[in-house]
């Protein structure tokens, strides 16, 4: 490594400008060599998500019982390449009273801020991140926030009240359901005590277990909410093409529209990337480490990266299960779910985590358990203390919460369809009564 | 404090990027042209914080402003939109809109001179100078893992935040809530306060 | 059975309520509606019965015929509560302002109670009975009426206001039963509420009676005033003290007396209030039996002998009375000779009636009045309950011209009415011979005032028109020739077909037979010592006698002697009765032709009588432009001396304000707006300041943040140029 | 500008590209006119939207200057130390936070504001909004 890093040392007339002082390795520490990964990383990921659009097609056709396409290559393996060059030689139509820089701008903030995420995910251990930020997470969340942007730019600069209601819809959506995104994940901070992704992982590898078995509510949370902030089934409200005009992106084709694409199944890509990093452990799987001192340090890391990849795969195929196997929610059952339930389920789960947690501290702390001991500079759960944070979590913490939010709602519309329906037959067998019209 | 190299180079192309949408969002005619160089403007002073270290602030600059306060912004320009902005057929700018940037620049130029003592008094400092020359910031610490330096920004601020200003950032936060409450309030509108009852 | 007495009164209110709530929500059917009405008064009728033994039987005995007041056990004397009696009004004390006892406390607890006595017991009796027999004869005479189940609510909520009237033991008990009456008489004339003449006499009716309320009620107000309670057995007692007025002394009984009268006047149709009760007839005809001439328009003569303790004690009111009464009598029965609806010449017979009732109590016999009340219940109810079923028979036509030789197809109708004929003709042995006779005779010989033998004249000459008009009515109405078919031959309104009288169901006779055989016997309990050679069984004045107070002269004389001349009497009333029939079978059976040349040559006089003597007229036409004219009188006066007056010292007022005006414009206000004027002169600049628009307040601010800085630094600016310039010029070298 | 020349002029001992590397005295500078286009901003425009966002701007200049301050403040700390200065740096981005917060709920309640505005006087032009003339 520090061989292929030395031929990438910076030239003299760039020292001579910057005042670099030799020996130096700016140039080739945040150059050039994040430029390799960051092309090796934009190569893979663009031809997956490609590629996405095939496994969705397929995986419909086998959850429906059909073939899918079949017709370009192999077992219509080549369909992506048909459908980008199909996109790309399409006609470019921007509405005449449209805005036009704002048109143009608006698929590049979606897909760049989806892509932009992609830098700190730690695909894999060591030189397989392309960078590890100590704000991690935050970046993760702040940056994939702007996407809303795109979207609602896209529906203003269209200069059309489809998109413009379009636009509205989903990124009321978006807003909404980003909170309970960023609330579950706090759970999981408390743990790992750090906001840096690859910190999360090694926290994940020195506790020895992946965070959703001490955070089943927060996972179950960051689940939901990220199906909401991709758009996706059963929260495809925004272009639920079964029911509305295409939503914010109704004037764009081509390439442009492609974009709007590539955002969506890129930002499916990042969330469960960081639903992988921050609940399931990562890259990191059992047995790693014999792997890294018997095979060398290579193998370790593109294992690792394999790893991530594998588990990645499982969620994004749970979400093409989702999209066709569940109905759709109604648009204000969809708010409803957002901000009455998960909303208040993520602040029950980090005060009841915290409290866990607190009580789980040694004696010297002001814990009452000792549960947590500190090894190595950093806070560890003992053996008890596994299973005393999966018992909490999975037998306390969900219960409660459901139980908590259950009485609250308990008047809400759409979650006590028993009790409401009880209510419509009530009141409609006093209509017959009173005869007055009762609606079928 | 002294930027060096490529950072001031990165200053530059950021102070000037920021002025220049800071004036666009000013001077632009349609609402949404402001919102999207405002947005431009605090991706810049975000990147500008970075610069200076502050990563945290940053992320939350990011996350606050651009995913939620800008969202919000464009939010109520759609709302309140009028088509006569467009069509160039309203006024921009006020009757005082020439007093007003006299006075700015007035106000601008007057700033410059109450810097000039400072400016004179300037020099990078001894430990400023010798922490450079040792390659480390005192608020960074290099991480074994990969191998490159991280901030510890986050947990001092955090620290900070949680330990020295507790009591502030739960008076943040009730102003918070009251702000939510009488947002909602204010925008309800009587056809959803019918609605509901 | 004394102590259920509560119970008369509300049974017929529970009908009432039953009838009239849920008579229409429930849709009950007739049978339903007239088994209720009728079974509580059924049930009234034998409560008052019993109550009428147990009184004679036990309770009169034993307590000296003192009345039995429902506020006292009878049989211990001990208070008794609720439903028995409680307080009504608790009023608290008051002190007395008139009277004796002027400046005395006095307790105005009004207790709601009865007061069972040998006067209530009678009237109880004659409401209950005749009120029994006229619910069931309306039970067939308002058959298929679609108001049947309010027809027969209201009969009972009368019945229960009557009840009350005749049963309260005080004045206010007896008020609201006396305006409850008054109200079910305008309920039920107004009955056929769709037809204009309905409405106007319920109307009539109603505000001629609020002449006579105001009376009563002034006199009730007076009772207490003067004697602080209105209970009627302390009010008997407290009256002692008062001695009688003579002749032209006007003191305070006379006073209260005079009140007392002219609510008597309204409720029982005597002069000069006599004009609606011809006008009640509008309403149904059992109606008119049971209001306005069995039970209601005796109110009056009721509440006379009710209070006669006060009457008895002024000379002079006792006078007025029988000469009002007198003359009503007259009055009624010349009009009543020349009227041809059978309705109306009933009604102006009841009004002579109720005159000659007047006329009795007038003279101190106030047991013959009461008597008459009783006889004529029951005859005057009999024959009004016989035209209902003569205009039942004949689909509700009332005029006589349009009858005629209706005997043949009404049999019973008939019969019974020729014995009410005979009874209120006044052929003994019925019933209204007995009464009327003893009133003519206590005329004849009343010592209470002189001039008793000119009343009688009067009355005498009545008792034969009252034969003749009597005959008329029956010969008109059932003999001769049969004029109804003719007449509806030719009518244009005649929408029931030929018509063909029939006889009424039974429903409708029966209670005539009740009412005949009670018009040829009950006069038998009254029969005067004269007839029955000395022997005293006049057993009606002998239970009423405790009732009435025995005070000055005519109390004295309370024994009856037989005098010779009573006997000449006797015979010359029948022979004036059988005078009056004589005429009307000359007039209207055999000679027909004489009515209208007799009409012709006394046309003068028919024509006063046709037209009811022009009282109507008087009222409405006369007395309204008299008080029109008064009325502009009074507003002459009012606009040339009242508002002269005002007017006047308005002008003096404006013109002092004219100069405090003045003053107050030209040297206050100068003071006051030359203060506002510098003060606004002076804001001019710092108005202009205040814009209204925040920016230009913001500019301000930012332009003294510039001052400040600018100050702040003006050393700082005045070197750097210094600096500069010496740099430039150092750098130029 | 005057101002940036004189700074460039004086230092005659550095290196003349050295002369332009940023210091705290440039992130203020920057912060000023950051500061003085969002004052303009303020005083000029209708739209009172524009008017908010000029808002976010004044806002973002403080930030800016805190946050350089703070920097300043701990890279020579040993240096204030030494001259008896004991400042919190972590305060700058403390301080920020809160800003950040306060401009949110500012915005969130301003907007409301603004649509009640728009709901009820169909504009959003500040100077249509002037019934507190006199």
């Amino acid at each position: 490594m520090p061989e292929i890093l030395a031929l990438l040392i910076a030239p003299d007339w760039v020292r001579s400008l910057t005042g670099e002082r030799p020996p130096n390795v700016f140039w080739a520490e945040y150059i050039v060599w994040p430029l390799i990964q960051i092309v090796i990383v934009l190569f893979v990921v663009l031809t997956v998500v490609a590629y996405l659009v095939y496994f969705e097609r397929k995986i419909s056709a086998f959850i429906q019982a059909r073939l899918g396409p079949m017709r370009v290559g192999p077992w219509g393996i080549l369909q992506p390449a048909a459908d980008g060059l199909k996109l790309l030689l399409k006609e470019d139509i921007i509405p005449i009273k449209a805005d036009k820089l704002v048109f143009s701008i608006a698929p590049i903030i979606s897909v760049v801020s989806t892509l932009v995420v992609l830098a700190v995910i730690p695909w894999g251990a060591a030189w397989a991140t392309i960078a590890n930020v100590n704000i991690g997470l935050l970046f993760v969340l702040a940056v994939s926030s702007v996407s809303v942007l795109g979207l609602v730019l896209a529906g203003w600069s269209s200069n059309s009240k489809y998109s413009l209601l379009g636009a509205l819809r989903s990124s009321a959506q978006m807003v909404s359901y980003e909170v309970g995104m960023g609330l579950s994940i706090i759970g999981a901070l408390i743990f790992a005590r750090t906001l840096s992704l690859s910190g999360i992982v090694e926290a994940q590898r020195a506790d020895g277990l992946p965070y959703f078995l001490f955070q089943p509510l927060g996972f179950l949370i960051y689940l939901i909410s990220a199906l909401g902030e991709t758009n996706r089934a059963p929260f495809d409200l925004p272009e639920a093409e079964s029911e509305l005009v295409a939503g914010y992106h109704t004037e764009y084709s081509g390439f442009r529209w492609a974009l709007f694409f590539m955002a969506e199944y890129t930002a499916m890509l990042v969330t469960s990337a960081v639903a992988v990093t921050v609940f399931l452990g990562g890259w990191y799987f059992p047995g790693l480490d014999w792997i890294k001192s018997n095979w060398g340090p290579n193998i370790y890391v593109l294992l690792s990266v394999a790893a991530f990849a594998g588990k990645i795969a499982v969620l994004i195929y749970a979400y093409m299960w989702f999209r066709w196997t569940w109905p759709r929610y109604r648009y204000d059952q969809l708010m409803e779910l957002g901000w009455k339930w998960l909303i208040p389920a993520g602040l029950a789960n980090v005060v009841l985590t915290g409290v866990w947690y607190v009580l789980a501290l040694p004696e010297a702390q002001g814990g009452v358990f000792g549960f947590v001991k500190q090894t190595a500079g950093r806070y560890v759960p003992t053996g008890y203390g596994k299973i005393y944070f999966i018992l909490t979590g999975f037998i306390i913490t969900i219960p409660l919460s459901w139980a908590l939010l259950a009485t609250i709602n308990r008047r809400s519309r759409d979650f006590n369809l028993h009790d409401q329906r009880q209510l419509q037959i009530k009141l409609r067998s006093e209509r017959i009564k009173r005869n007055e019209p009762v609606a079928e | 404090m002294q930027l060096h190299g490529w950072e001031a180079v990165i200053f530059y192309v950021l102070a000037i990027g920021t002025l220049f949408m800071g004036v666009y969002v000013v001077t632009a005619r349609l609402a949404v042209h402001s919102a999207l160089c405002l947005i431009a403007t605090l991706v810049n002073v975000a990147l500008l914080f970075i610069l200076l270290r502050s990563e945290f602030v940053a992320g939350v600059q990011i996350l606050v402003y651009v995913g939620g306060v800008m969202v919000l912004f464009l939010f109520v320009i759609m709302l309140v939109q009028t088509r006569a902005e467009e069509e160039d057929k309203v006024k921009l700018y006020t009757r005082q809109m020439w007093p007003a940037v006299t006075v700015a620049f007035l106000l601008a130029i007057s700033f410059f001179f109450a810097m000039q003592p400072a400016q004179m008094a300037y020099r990078p400092s001894q430990s400023q100078t010798e922490a450079e020359k040792k390659g480390d910031d005192p608020g960074v610490r290099s991480e074994s893992g990969a191998g490159l330096k991280v901030s510890t920004d986050t947990e001092s601020v955090g620290e900070a935040l949680y330990r020295q200003a507790a009591l502030p950032f739960e008076i943040a936060s009730l102003l918070l809530l009251v702000a939510i409450v009488g947002a909602v309030l204010l925008a309800r509108g009587s056809k959803q306060e019918k609605l509901y009852e | 059975m004394l102590k259920l007495v509560w119970l008369i009164p509300v049974l017929p209110l529970v009908g009432f309520l039953i009838n009239f709530l849920l008579g229409k929500k429930l849709k009950l059917s007739e049978k339903a509606v007239s088994t209720v009405a009728c079974g509580t008064i059924l049930l009234s009728l034998l409560l008052t019965i019993g109550a009428f033994y147990e009184y004679a039987t036990s309770y009169a005995p034993a307590h000296e015929n003192k009345p039995y007041v429902t506020s006292n056990d009878p049989d211990t004397g001990e208070r008794q509560g609720f439903p028995h009696s409680f307080t009504w009004l608790p009023g608290g004390q008051a002190h007395n302002s008139q009277g004796k006892d002027a400046g005395a406390l006095s307790n105005f607890d009004i207790e709601w109670s009865y007061q069972i006595d040998q006067l209530s017991l009678v009237m109880m009796f004659i409401v209950t009975f005749v009120g029994f027999w006229i619910h069931v004869f309306a039970t067939g005479y308002m058959h298929g009426d679609k108001g049947f189940y309010r027809f027969f609510a209201y009969l009972n909520l009368f019945m229960f206001m009557m009840l009350l009237l005749v049963m309260g033991s005080n004045f206010l008990i007896m008020f609201i039963g006396w305006e409850g009456v008054g109200l079910c008489s305008y309920l039920l004339i107004g009955y056929y509420f769709d037809r204009q003449e309905a409405g106007d006499a319920s109307k009539k009716a109603f505000i001629v009676n609020r002449v006579g309320d105001f009376g009563f009620a002034l006199a009730i107000m007076g009772v207490f005033a003067a004697f602080g309670t209105l209970q009627f057995t302390e009010l008997a007692q407290l009256s002692e003290a008062y001695p009688q007025e003579a002749m032209w002394q006007f003191g305070l009984m006379s006073w209260l007396a005079l009140g007392l009268f002219i609510g008597a006047t309204g409720k029982s149709a005597q002069i000069p209030l006599y004009i609606w009760l011809p006008d009640a007839m509008a309403g149904p005809t059992p109606v008119s039996a049971l209001i306005h001439a069995a039970t209601m328009v005796t109110a009056g003569v009721f509440m006379v002998t009710r209070t006669n303790f006060i009457f008895q004690r002024s000379v002079t009111m006792m006078m007025i009375v029988a000469l009002v009464g007198c003359l009503t009598a007259f009055v009624a029965a010349t009009i009543g000779i020349t009227q041809t609806d059978i309705k109306k010449v009933l009604a102006y017979s009841t009004v002579s009636q109720l005159g000659y009732m007047f006329l009795g109590c007038g003279v101190g016999a106030f047991v013959a009045g009461i008597f008459h009340v009783f006889t004529h219940a029951f005859f005057k109810a009999l024959l009004f309950l016989g035209s209902g079923s003569v205009i039942h028979g004949l689909h509700h036509e009332q005029e006589m011209p349009r009858m005629g030789g209706l005997a043949k197809y009404m049999p019973t109708t008939y019969k019974t009415m020729m014995i009410g004929w005979l009874a209120i003709c006044g052929i003994i042995p019925f019933a209204g011979f007995w009464s009327k006779d003893e009133i003519l005779w206590k005329t004849f010989s009343t010592e209470v005032f002189g001039g008793g033998k000119v009343l009688w004249a009067i009355g005498f000459i009545t008792a034969g028109m009252t034969a003749f008009y009597m005959t008329r009515l029956m010969w008109m109405t059932f003999k001769g020739e049969e004029r109804f078919r003719k007449v509806h031959h030719d009518s244009h309104d005649d929408h029931h077909g030929p018509v063909e009288p029939h006889e009424s169901p039974p429903s409708m006779t029966l209670p005539l037979i009740v009412l005949a055989i009670g018009s040829a016997v009950v006069g038998l309990i009254g029969m005067s010592p004269a007839i029955t050679g000395g022997v005293n069984i006049n057993w009606f004045e002998h239970w009423l006698d405790p009732v009435i107070a025995k005070v000055g002269e005519a109390g004295a004389h309370a024994e009856h002697h037989i005098e010779p001349i009573e006997y000449v009497l006797i015979l010359l009333s029948l022979a004036v009765a059988i005078g009056g029939i004589y005429l009307g079978r000359l007039f209207y059976e055999k000679r027909t032709e004489l009515a209208d040349i007799w009409a012709a040559k006394l046309r003068p006089l028919y024509t006063l009588s046709f037209n009811k003597w022009y009282w109507d007229w008087l009222l409405d036409v006369k007395g309204v432009e008299a008080g029109k004219a008064a009325n502009d009188a009074l507003w002459k006066v009012d606009a040339v001396v009242v508002d002269g007056g005002v007017n006047g010292s308005a002008w003096l007022t404006r013109i002092g304000a004219a100069v405090s005006g003045w003053w107050d414009k030209w040297v206050i206000d100068l003071a006051v707006n030359a203060t506002g004027w510098i003060a606004r002169a002076g804001s001019v600049i710092f108005r202009a300041i205040q814009t209204g628009a925040w920016q230009n307040y913001a500019l301000l601010f930012t332009f003294g943040l510039f001052i400040i800085v600018f100050l702040y630094e003006r050393t700082v600016i005045y070197s750097t140029i210094k600096n500069l310039w010496g740099m430039i010029r150092g750098s130029g070298n | 500008m005057s101002s940036l020349l004189a700074f460039l002029l004086l230092q005659q001992d550095q290196p003349f590209i050295k002369r332009f590397e940023p210091t705290l005295v440039h992130f203020l500078m920057l912060s000023f006119l950051l500061f003085v286009v969002g004052v303009a901003g303020v005083l000029s425009r209708r739209n009172i939207i524009i008017i908010f966002m000029s808002i976010e701007l004044i806002l973002n200049a403080v930030n800016l200057n805190l946050v350089a301050f703070s920097r300043y403040f701990q890279i020579n700390q040993e240096v204030l130390r030494a001259k008896g200065l004991v400042i919190d740096s972590l305060m700058g981005p403390v301080f920020t936070i809160f800003i950040i917060v306060v401009a949110a709920a500012e915005a969130a309640v301003g907007l409301g504001i603004v649509i009640a505005m728009f709901r009820n006087r169909e504009t959003v032009a500040i100077d249509e909004i002037d019934m507190l003339k006199w």
